[in-house]
């Protein structure tokens, strides 16, 4: 691609953000094709580790969401999640890692355009930020180059 | 040091405990090395001194140590924590461990939990204040100063896991650098590898540490992987009011909430 | 090897328009693994399910991918497809080309490109998929309702009259709760005892239902369909199979100033007494702490009495223990006393009183035979003030929330006031009236139209005697904020509806959750009103949250459906999404070091100690289980697992990762 | 909780003031109107305090002015019984006291204040001198300020029959302290809105 | 026992009879009241109305003196400069900024090692010390006035019942008097405006006289010389607003300081007590009240 065009990789649980990203399809609000979807049963489910190993597999942002505080389809998962975040924004500020290019997000079920203006504004953020060559990538591992069209 | 010695005989005599795990002189006269005392003779070779740092509470959960019998621990205020936070994951149970909490040369025996907390909550929390203008002076700096820096220091890591081993709350019998499906994180030691693993150390400390030193003392690297747990503890406790091995009913600070924390980064 | 089938579905128009379709069926099939790959205009169609089932069995596919529109859509139709051709259905994986691709973004390669992103994260992902099968649980049926009140009344009754046996307990000595304290109920001021008693006999003689009044649950254990529940059925000191409810006993009794709790505290009764006449069961208890008896070793009064020799003062607390599948919890609230207002005079003066306590003057079964008489002086008060939220949405005082059934009470209380003393002056202050409701608001503009209840929009600032009168000092706001003044007869707050007391207690016998003010939570706010974030436990009434008795009973019987539909079944089937605690052969047993962290972590108590012994019994060490039963599948733990000792089967890490090291 | 009141002209609204300088929202109060029934001046008020509460709340245009201008937050005794008994526990108090102040600081302070004003600012006079109160130095000033030659002429033969009146000031060493405690005080200000502040 | 000791302006004129009954009872009890060395004025309603900064700074200056002088606990007798010393600190303590901000005026360290006690703290701290000195005991049925600061604000919780205190009530009835049950313990007597306002705050106190007259009390007894001021100086302002035709009932009520009542039933003869300092007299009859069994009331002139 000649232009450069951000690798966006998101968490996001089932319930609420995933929910909330097909409404923005039924909306046909059409938004940046950089991102791709991980989809978990709950952001309580996202590991830390996952956020790092998308850094190391080449994404120049990642975008992490969920259901808001209190409409968590397992109670508290969200809650666990949150405090998780927060240590973990902590360390990775600390050790310099660019936390401009993590996203937290609350996007609920109902909320269509506003997983499409937040895929939309980390696009243009880690757009302007450009890639994230500074991050250590993972070698050897299994992943693999993206196959181009025949 | 007499103090120590004979209260180490006296418990091992008694029968109260059967191994003193505590120090003895090293290689070098400012060296020592753990030793595990089961006898009047081998409690006479205890020592104590300034460079008695290692955290020994990591011996309670070897195997072999808890072969020997019942233990007392020689240390001070981190030690004793330790062994709290043991309490609250279960490790030890009240009254298997004994504390023989050292400071300004008195020697004060601790048999149950609640001996162990009341002394700790007489003790100062929290870091120090060297600790903390260091946390300071690091993140005072820009954030490409930071990682400048710290990607410089973690390019120093050969992953021999010698912080891992010093760690006293690092027990895990399979760390999850050693498990493969998947593969979290990568053996080789390369620059990824590298700081997935002091991240993951630092963040499976989180809300755990007693911030004993251990690790950076063990770093044969000398890099100060402890400031990846004091930030860390430093978070816990301005956000969460978290601080690990102080009350064995405390909450580990990842496993609860409040439904206002706070949040203000989320979008 | 795998063997993974890939069906990109053209969905019409709807992907085919954007995504080139055959393009990524081709991209699909050069993926390692991927034995077979095709697209097709409807994949969800009958051919395009049988398209999937072909495959399957020529190609002995051993995963499907499904390329098509979201999984909330359509994974239960392509699993579905997938098991009729013997393809276990967790083998069957969706990949999002439609909500999360073809209608959100231009036509063209880059689209094109995304669609082969996210067809081969999913291919990645069904390689390490497991064969799971639904997890069933058996169901003991038979329901325990916790609390005798009109929540559990209904509750109790809906379920055995479904065919199902219940068990009751209620810690008074009889059923009814506070709905037998009430006198008439608004809007339709019907009497609520001529309404609730007849529940109570069609309780106490229901085939289907045994009735624990003056116990107690001590203790429950287990999970959905499997619980045990131990009662303490506390000692009447009255053998209830001789007892035929004569009531010479109570004739006899010696104390006869103790305050009724039935009169909210305005009437007396003996030691041996039955709370009030309708009660259910009509047998009574000696309330041990006020027996002369028991107090001095001295008086048996009621012994001598007794025609039918019942008394049994040596009798002794006793404990059943019951297996039950589900529990309704129906344990009602509690009101703020008196006492609890500074500025309304602790609680010290004798004609400022309780709604509660009015209901009783009210009650044509009250101490006052129901003539309205203010307690200090029995006289009948011409002039009487109602204050609203007394307590309610009062932050200073600790409680934030509107306890929703004041505002229709208080203008009952007027109304059934002014019905009763005709030359009497009824005065409301209030802060908004909130009559939401069938006929609630007309009932309120009836107070107010035909029995001109003078209603004053100002909070009360403070309450004084003076010459035998209450003087209430409040305002009234639409008046320009004149400061109004009343000398009042009598004085009724509204005060507010709490917990019960020890509302905390039994949740964590019950390991459910509450909320800041103690009311116990449902499971969804909206979707699940009924149901608790512990599976089996359902929940009525106001122990929820206050309100009014049609929303009790609405909510008592959706409780009772609920309890129903899971007894209507043999066994559950659930989803096999559950987190698993890793199993090794010995010596390591699992890499679970027992640390236990994740147990707090969990909202569904899902996280069980196993304990692993040696073959001579010996406890080799304690590890975490996962009740499957309870589990929700939600992951915090795998998360929080250090030495990722827990996994969650479906979202396994090892699936997560695949994903993931796809991009 | 409660977002910043701004006014149809973006300019900042007193509420807004209100809560940066004291920290105490106005939109807590839900308007119950227990503050006014328990007032004691709440009769003689122009504004009832909940009224106060409720200009400063709606925000348009001219209730800024009309709450600033008015008679009540000078009546105001502070004898905190709205804020011990208020459900939202808003400190009324202390809002009036910032409401004095920036009424004072913008010169818009109800003329029928006057006598009240007077008495407060003869009664820091007297301090500033001497670091204690004075009271016949008070009473002179405040006289003078007000031209109420004549009140309580009554009053003062008895005190002084009483001897409970000293015509001469005392004054406390540290006076040249106290002189700069004032000076420092009525300087700098404790934030933007508080400058001006005018003894 | 020895007590710091904050008089406060007023009890340095107006109201020097309130200091010299005090005096005379911590000296009976064998109590030290040690003046705070160059005190200065609190600012009252002025400083807090006019300069926010003022209102804590002045308070401060007083607080930081105790401080040096080694004073743990400081008794001040007036409820208002009470609440303004009290409530400073308080309010000093939970706001650093703020603390730095008033030491900087002040020029002045200050720790907040010294608590503040008001006058019914201190009393009730040293009660027990009191039977054994009644030798008359104060047989007469009292009204006892609070007014406003000694139970707000609810932060310095000074007293348990706030809307119906009965710290006082506890003294008097321990001295031999019977406190009557009233509804004007709390309510403000007005006396910040008494100067400028003088007909509202007449009107106020007029509420507060008639109820404890109309309930049977034979004297008032307060713990502030503001509310001592309102009640019995600007008694004729009171008479002035009470409805016609009742005015002659509420004349002759006295009002006596907390530490009169106490120093009365000492057997302390009234003109060390400042008696002869009240606009009422306080005359006071020998009658007991039917209920207390006591020695006949020493409250004449």
């Amino acid at each position: 691609m000649a232009e450069y065009e951000p690798k966006i990789i998101a968490f996001v649980c089932n319930w609420c953000t995933y929910a909330g990203a097909d409404l923005t399809g039924t909306s046909r609000i059409h938004y940046a094709p950089n991102v791709r979807v991980v989809r978990l049963p709950c952001t309580g489910r996202i590991d830390f580790m996952l956020i790092l190993q998308a850094f190391g597999q080449g994404a120049d942002g990642v975008i992490v969401s969920g259901c808001h505080p209190g409409d968590c389809h397992y109670t508290a998962g969200n809650f666990h999640a949150r405090r998780r975040w927060m240590l973990f924004r902590r360390l990775l500020d600390f050790v310099g890692v660019d936390m401009r290019r993590v996203t937290f997000s609350w996007v609920s079920a109902a909320e269509g355009a506003k997983w499409a203006e937040l895929v939309n504004s980390v696009v243009a953020d880690v757009r302007k930020l450009g890639p994230y060559e500074e991050f250590p990538q993972r070698l050897g591992g299994p992943g693999q180059k993206p196959i181009e069209v025949a | 040091m007499e103090l120590l010695r004979d209260k180490a005989k006296s418990l091992l005599k008694s029968g109260a405990v059967q191994v003193v795990i505590g120090y003895a002189a090293g290689s070098a006269t400012d060296r020592f090395r753990p030793h595990f005392a089961r006898s009047a003779d081998e409690a006479d070779r205890l020592v104590f001194g300034d460079g008695c740092r290692q955290n020994l509470a990591v011996y309670l959960l070897k195997p072999e140590v808890r072969a020997m019998g019942k233990a007392a621990v020689v240390g001070g205020p981190t030690t004793l924590r330790t062994l709290l936070q043991y309490a609250v994951e279960n490790q030890v149970s009240d009254g298997s461990a004994v504390a023989l909490a050292l400071e300004d040369g008195r020697v004060e025996e601790l048999t149950s939990f609640a001996a162990v907390e009341e002394y700790l909550a007489q003790r100062p929390h929290g870091l120090s204040e060297e600790d903390r203008a260091e946390l300071e002076q690091h993140a005072g700096r820009s954030r490409e100063d930071r990682w400048a820096y710290w990607s410089g220091e973690l390019a120093r890591c050969i992953r021999c896991y010698a912080c891992r081993a010093a760690c006293p709350l690092c027990y895990c019998e399979q760390c999850i650098t050693e498990n493969n499906q998947p593969q979290w994180v990568p053996v080789a030691s390369d620059a990824f590898g590298n700081l997935e693993w002091n991240v993951v150390r630092a963040m499976h400390l989180a809300g755990r540490c007693v911030n004993c030193g251990s690790c950076a003392a063990a770093c044969p690297q000398n890099i100060r992987i402890d400031l990846l747990n004091q930030v860390l503890a430093q978070e816990a406790m301005t956000q969460f009011g978290a601080e690990a091995g102080y009350s064995v009913r405390k909450e580990y600070a990842l496993s609860v909430f409040k439904p206002d924390d706070k949040e203000t980064f989320i979008r | 090897m795998p063997r993974i089938g890939v069906f990109i579905c053209h969905c019409g128009e709807n992907i085919g328009a954007t995504v080139d379709c055959a393009a990524v069926a081709q991209a699909a099939g050069r993926l390692p693994g991927v034995v077979h790959a095709v697209d097709y205009k409807y994949m969800c169609s009958d051919p395009g399910q049988s398209l999937i089932k072909e495959a399957i069995r020529e190609k002995r596919l051993t995963g499907v991918v499904v390329g098509a529109c979201s999984p909330r859509m359509h994974e239960p139709t392509f699993r579905r497809a997938c098991a009729e051709a013997g393809l276990n259905p967790f083998l069957c994986e969706m990949a999002n080309l439609r909500e999360h691709c073809s209608w959100v973004h231009e036509k063209g390669e880059v689209t094109t490109q995304k669609a082969i992103d996210l067809v081969r994260m999913l291919v990645e992902k069904v390689k390490r998929n497991r064969p799971l099968t639904p997890i069933r649980v058996p169901i003991t049926k038979r329901a325990l309702v916790l609390g005798g009140g009109i929540a559990g009344i209904q509750a109790a009754l809906d379920i055995a009259n479904a065919g199902h046996k219940v068990v009751l307990v209620e810690r008074d000595p009889s059923i009814g709760g506070h709905m037998a304290q009430l006198s008439e109920t608004f809007p339709t001021l019907d009497c609520s005892q001529c309404i609730l008693t007849p529940r109570m006999v069609e309780v106490a003689q229901h085939p289907n239902i045994t009735l624990y009044t003056y116990s107690e649950l001590e203790s429950l254990d287990g999970f959905i369909g499997n619980f045990r529940a131990t009662i303490r059925k506390k000692a009447r000191s009255v053998d209830e199979s001789l007892c035929t409810g004569c009531g010479a006993c109570i004739q006899k009794c010696a104390q006869k100033k103790i305050p009724s709790e039935f009169n909210a505290g305005l009437g007396r009764r003996t030691a041996i007494y039955v709370p009030f006449p309708q009660a259910v069961p009509n047998k009574p208890v000696i309330d041990r702490a006020r027996c002369t008896y028991y107090k001095s070793g001295r008086c048996k009064l009621c012994e001598k009495a007794c025609p039918t020799k019942a008394i049994r003062f040596d009798q002794e607390d006793e404990l059943v223990t019951i297996d039950v599948g589900a529990v309704v919890v129906a344990t009602g609230y509690d009101v703020k006393p008196t006492s609890f207002f500074p500025e309304y005079g602790y609680g010290e003066y004798k004609d400022v009183i309780t709604g509660l306590q009015f209901e009783r003057l009210a009650s044509a079964s009250g101490p006052t035979l129901g003539e309205i008489r203010r307690p200090s002086d029995n006289e009948v008060p011409k002039k009487i003030v109602f204050i609203a939220c007394a307590g309610s949405r009062d932050p200073a005082k600790g409680i934030h929330y509107c306890s929703k059934i004041c505002c229709m009470y208080t203008a009952k209380h007027a109304m059934l006031y002014s019905h009763k003393v005709h030359d009497g002056q009824a005065y409301v202050f209030y802060m908004d009236i909130r009559a939401g409701g069938k006929m609630y608001e007309e009932f309120v503009r009836r107070a107010v139209e035909e029995d001109h209840v003078r209603y004053v929009r100002g909070r009360v600032s403070r309450i004084y005697q003076k010459d035998g009168k209450l003087i209430v000092k409040g305002v009234d706001t639409l008046l320009n904020s004149r400061p109004v003044e009343v000398e009042a007869d009598l004085v009724v707050l509204a005060t507010a509806m709490t917990a019960q007391p020890d509302a905390e207690e039994l949740a964590q016998k019950l390991k459910v959750s509450y909320d800041g003010d103690k009311f116990l939570n449902e499971a969804h706010p909206k979707l699940r009103p009924v149901e608790m974030n512990t599976a089996g436990i359902f929940v009525a009434g106001a122990c929820q949250a206050p309100k009014d008795i049609p929303e009790t009973v609405a909510q008592a019987s959706g409780a009772a459906s609920k309890v129903a539909g899971m007894f209507s079944r043999d066994e559950l089937s659930r989803e096999p999404v559950v987190a698993v605690v890793n199993r090794q052969p010995p010596p390591v047993w699992s890499t679970c070091v027992g640390c236990f962290l994740c147990e707090t972590a969990c909202a569904y108590q899902a996280i069980e100690r196993e304990e692993i012994r040696g073959r001579d019994g010996s406890l080799i060490r304690t590890i975490a289980k996962v009740n499957e039963s309870v589990c929700q599948g939600c992951g915090t733990c795998v998360a929080l697992c250090r030495s990722k000792s827990i996994d969650l089967q479906g979202y396994t890490n090892e699936q997560v990762y695949a994903e993931l090291l796809a991009l | 909780m409660s977002a910043p009141v701004k006014h149809a002209d973006g300019t900042a609204g007193l509420a807004e003031a209100v809560a940066a300088a004291t920290g105490e929202s106005v939109f807590n109060c839900y308007q119950c109107g227990k503050c006014t029934a328990g007032c004691p001046l709440a009769e003689e008020m122009d504004l009832a305090p909940n009224q106060v509460l409720r200009l400063l709340q709606l925000g348009q245009p001219g209730m800024d002015e009309e709450v600033l201008g008015s008679l009540s937050i000078w009546l105001c005794l502070t004898c905190e019984q709205c804020s011990t008994r208020c459900p939202q526990e808003v400190d009324i108090p202390k809002i009036t006291d910032w409401l004095r102040q920036e009424s004072q600081r913008r010169g818009v302070a109800n003329k029928k204040a006057k006598a009240i004003l007077a008495f407060h600012k003869s009664f820091l006079d007297t301090i500033r001198r001497g670091g204690r109160l004075h009271e016949v130095g008070l009473i002179t000033t405040f006289k003078l300020r007000t031209w109420r030659l004549f009140q309580d002429v009554l009053v003062a033969p008895k005190l002084l029959a009483r001897g409970k009146l000293s015509i001469l000031p005392h004054r406390i060493e540290g006076h040249a302290g106290v002189k700069r405690i004032f000076e420092r005080c009525e300087a700098e200000p404790a934030n933007p809105a508080h400058k001006g502040d005018q003894a | 026992m020895r007590f710091g000791f904050f008089p406060g302006c007023s009890q340095e004129g107006s109201s020097r009879e309130y200091q010299e009954s005090l005096r005379e009872v911590a000296s009976r009890l064998g109590i030290e009241l040690a003046e705070i060395p160059d005190w200065n004025c609190c600012g009252a309603t002025a400083a807090h109305t006019l300069n926010h900064r003022l209102a804590l700074a002045l308070p401060a200056r007083t607080l930081a003196l105790a401080e040096q002088a080694g004073l743990d606990e400081v008794v001040v007798p007036c409820s208002a400069c009470y609440n303004r010393l009290a409530g400073t600190r308080h309010e000093l303590l939970h706001d650093e900024a703020l603390r730095q901000q008033i030491t900087d005026i002040i020029e002045m360290n200050w720790h907040g090692a010294t608590r503040i006690l008001n006058v019914l703290e201190w009393l009730n701290r040293v009660a027990g010390e009191l039977p054994g000195h009644v030798s008359a005991p104060f047989g007469h049925r009292v009204a006892c006035y609070y007014g406003c600061y000694l139970t707000r604000p609810k932060a310095l919780a000074a007293c348990r019942r706030i809307e119906d205190p009965i710290e006082m009530d506890e003294l008097v009835r321990a001295v031999g008097a019977e406190p009557i049950r009233w509804a004007y313990k709390v309510e403000c007597c007005g006396a910040g405006l008494s100067v400028s306002r003088t007909e509202s705050v007449a009107r106020l106190s007029e509420r507060i006289v008639s109820d404890a007259v109309e309930r049977g009390a034979e004297a008032i007894v307060v713990a502030c010389p503001m509310c001592h001021t309102n009640l019995d100086l600007r008694r004729d302002a009171i008479l002035a607003a009470a409805p016609p035709g009742g005015r002659s009932r509420l004349a002759s009520i006295p009002v006596l300081y907390i530490s009169q009542v106490i120093g009365l039933a000492m057997g302390v003869s009234p003109r060390p007590l400042g008696l002869h300092r009240h606009h009422v007299p306080v005359r006071l009859s020998a009658a007991p009240p039917s209920v207390a069994p006591v020695a006949p009331g020493e409250g004449e002139e």
